[in-house]
């Protein structure tokens, strides 16, 4: 049972290169207390502890506004989703929010069928996911 | 591996794991490849793809020590078996932590809105079995 | 399959292909990951997907119903183990064509040519490895 | 022993990109009574047997000066190279050649290494390859 169908096409080269098998976060601030985490590679089992460690940091240092990039990530699983939804929690506490900027239709899917697009606020670019924040 | 007798060699590709979260994306990739090769289309590949990286992330989770991954074409289909070893027996109870057990959650949630039909099969100690569909492309 | 106890599970990585041309492409892939979890340079990765290709294309040649890939990550690089089952006993004299002869050869020799050492071990009837090693990136 | 070391750098995603796991041909007549067969993907044990009939029939046709443009091939394994060098028997009866384009630097040092380079004429754009079959 297949709960949304993806209709646009992208290439199998886009979604089956294997390299990075790794994600590299970057970190930059943004207007007001905000911050954008952009995102690139594979946010999997494997990876995500490194995200959890970046969003950590950030909350720690008060930083409860957060848009995180997910336009160049080509994957993610339950361990990142999980990452993201326990940030999502802790800034909360805090009066924050993470709007996330996502286009690959793989992705929103996910965001779909999972039901987290009802609790996060997902955008097309960064501009109307910092607009947002506030 | 030890597949019965009557299995046509032929329809079976396996790929033999250590239970540790750095070799999940060679797994994906092969899966990828298999799934592929059996002309699903994209999406489909996706689905795949990512339904048995979380069987797999459930399988490390449990702890154990080693998963094979054994994809079988069928007639109707392509069914994917991933086979856990070493399970602790008995299984520890352990206290994952909300965000762990929601992720987990999510991840049993996603293997079953990705694939056709999702079954576990308790085997021997230590051992178990949860085998996936995924039907042809029509 | 069935390593040996004392070969430690988290150093393993093994996938089993049906002895058949279309599958090659899966192995190649699998083999560059591991190649590539394990810190080997691009170059390296290129060569070490090249030489297990050709023992599979050369397996394959050889008749048999499937084939092992075994990859071992030991203290001092990357070992991979391309294990033949099924093979037919005794072999076939079978002739091949010039350019097909050519080609084995060339096949052979670039195994040699590009990883640091190449041992073919007979095992049982219808059984044979070739095992290939790829010394660690420096 | 490596025998030839490339220095050249590409990246992981070049080469490590699964698909297409095809090969592409297409076949161009060019000036003379000569063509130009461009191919594209992986050349190996399973997709290898496709350029074997693709070379035969342009040579059963009488086209017995090639230009094999390699430029988009990412991998090549000794199936491939048999086929290559069988084409090149055929032509080299009736006076033709075959001259390859290549820039691949892996692919060049397969070439290198299997002292291919010495038997073919490899060279980096498809007019100089051209330009030297007569
Ligand atoms: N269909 C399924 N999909 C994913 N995970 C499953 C499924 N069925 C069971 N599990 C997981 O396996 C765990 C153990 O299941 P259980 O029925 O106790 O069998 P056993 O302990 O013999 O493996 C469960 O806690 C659950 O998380
Ligand atoms: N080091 C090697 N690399 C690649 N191929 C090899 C190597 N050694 C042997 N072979 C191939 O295996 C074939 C069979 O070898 P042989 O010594 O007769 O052992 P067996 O028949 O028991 O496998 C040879 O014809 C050769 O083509």
């Amino acid at each position: 049972m297949t709960l949304v169908r993806v209709t646009t096409r992208y290439t199998l080269t886009q979604m089956n290169r294997s390299e990075p098998l790794d994600i590299k976060v970057n970190v930059r601030e943004a207007k007001g207390d905000s911050s954008v985490v952009d995102l690139s590679g594979e946010i999997d089992v494997y990876t995500s502890p490194k995200l959890k460690d970046a969003i950590g940091n950030l909350i720690d240092r008060g930083v409860y506004n957060l848009v995180i990039n997910l336009e160049k990530v080509r994957y993610i699983d339950s361990t990142g989703l999980g990452v993201l939804i326990g940030g999502l929690k802790r800034v909360r506490e805090h009066g924050g929010s993470v709007n996330l900027v996502c286009t690959n239709p793989q992705i929103k899917k996910i965001f779909d069928i999972t039901g987290l697009v009802m609790i996060f606020g997902i955008f097309d670019n960064e501009d109307a996911a910092l607009r947002a924040l506030v | 591996m030890n597949a019965p007798a009557h299995r046509a060699a032929e329809d079976v590709v396996e790929l033999r794991i250590p239970a540790k979260a750095e070799w999940v994306s060679i797994a994906r990739l092969a899966v990828s490849a298999v799934a592929s090769r059996l002309q699903f289309s994209i999406e489909e590949i996706e689905d795949v793809k990512l339904a048995v990286a979380e069987a797999l992330v459930h399988a490390i989770a449990r702890g154990g020590d080693r998963i094979d991954v054994i994809c079988e074409s069928v007639p109707d289909g392509l069914r994917i078996r991933v086979r856990n070893f070493g399970l602790p027996t008995p299984e520890p109870v352990n206290e994952p932590t909300a965000d762990e057990a929601a992720a987990g959650n999510l991840g049993i949630f996603l293997i079953r809105a990705l694939m056709d039909s999702v079954e576990h099969e308790p085997r021997g100690a230590g051992e178990a079995d949860l085998v996936m569909f995924k039907r042809s492309p029509s």
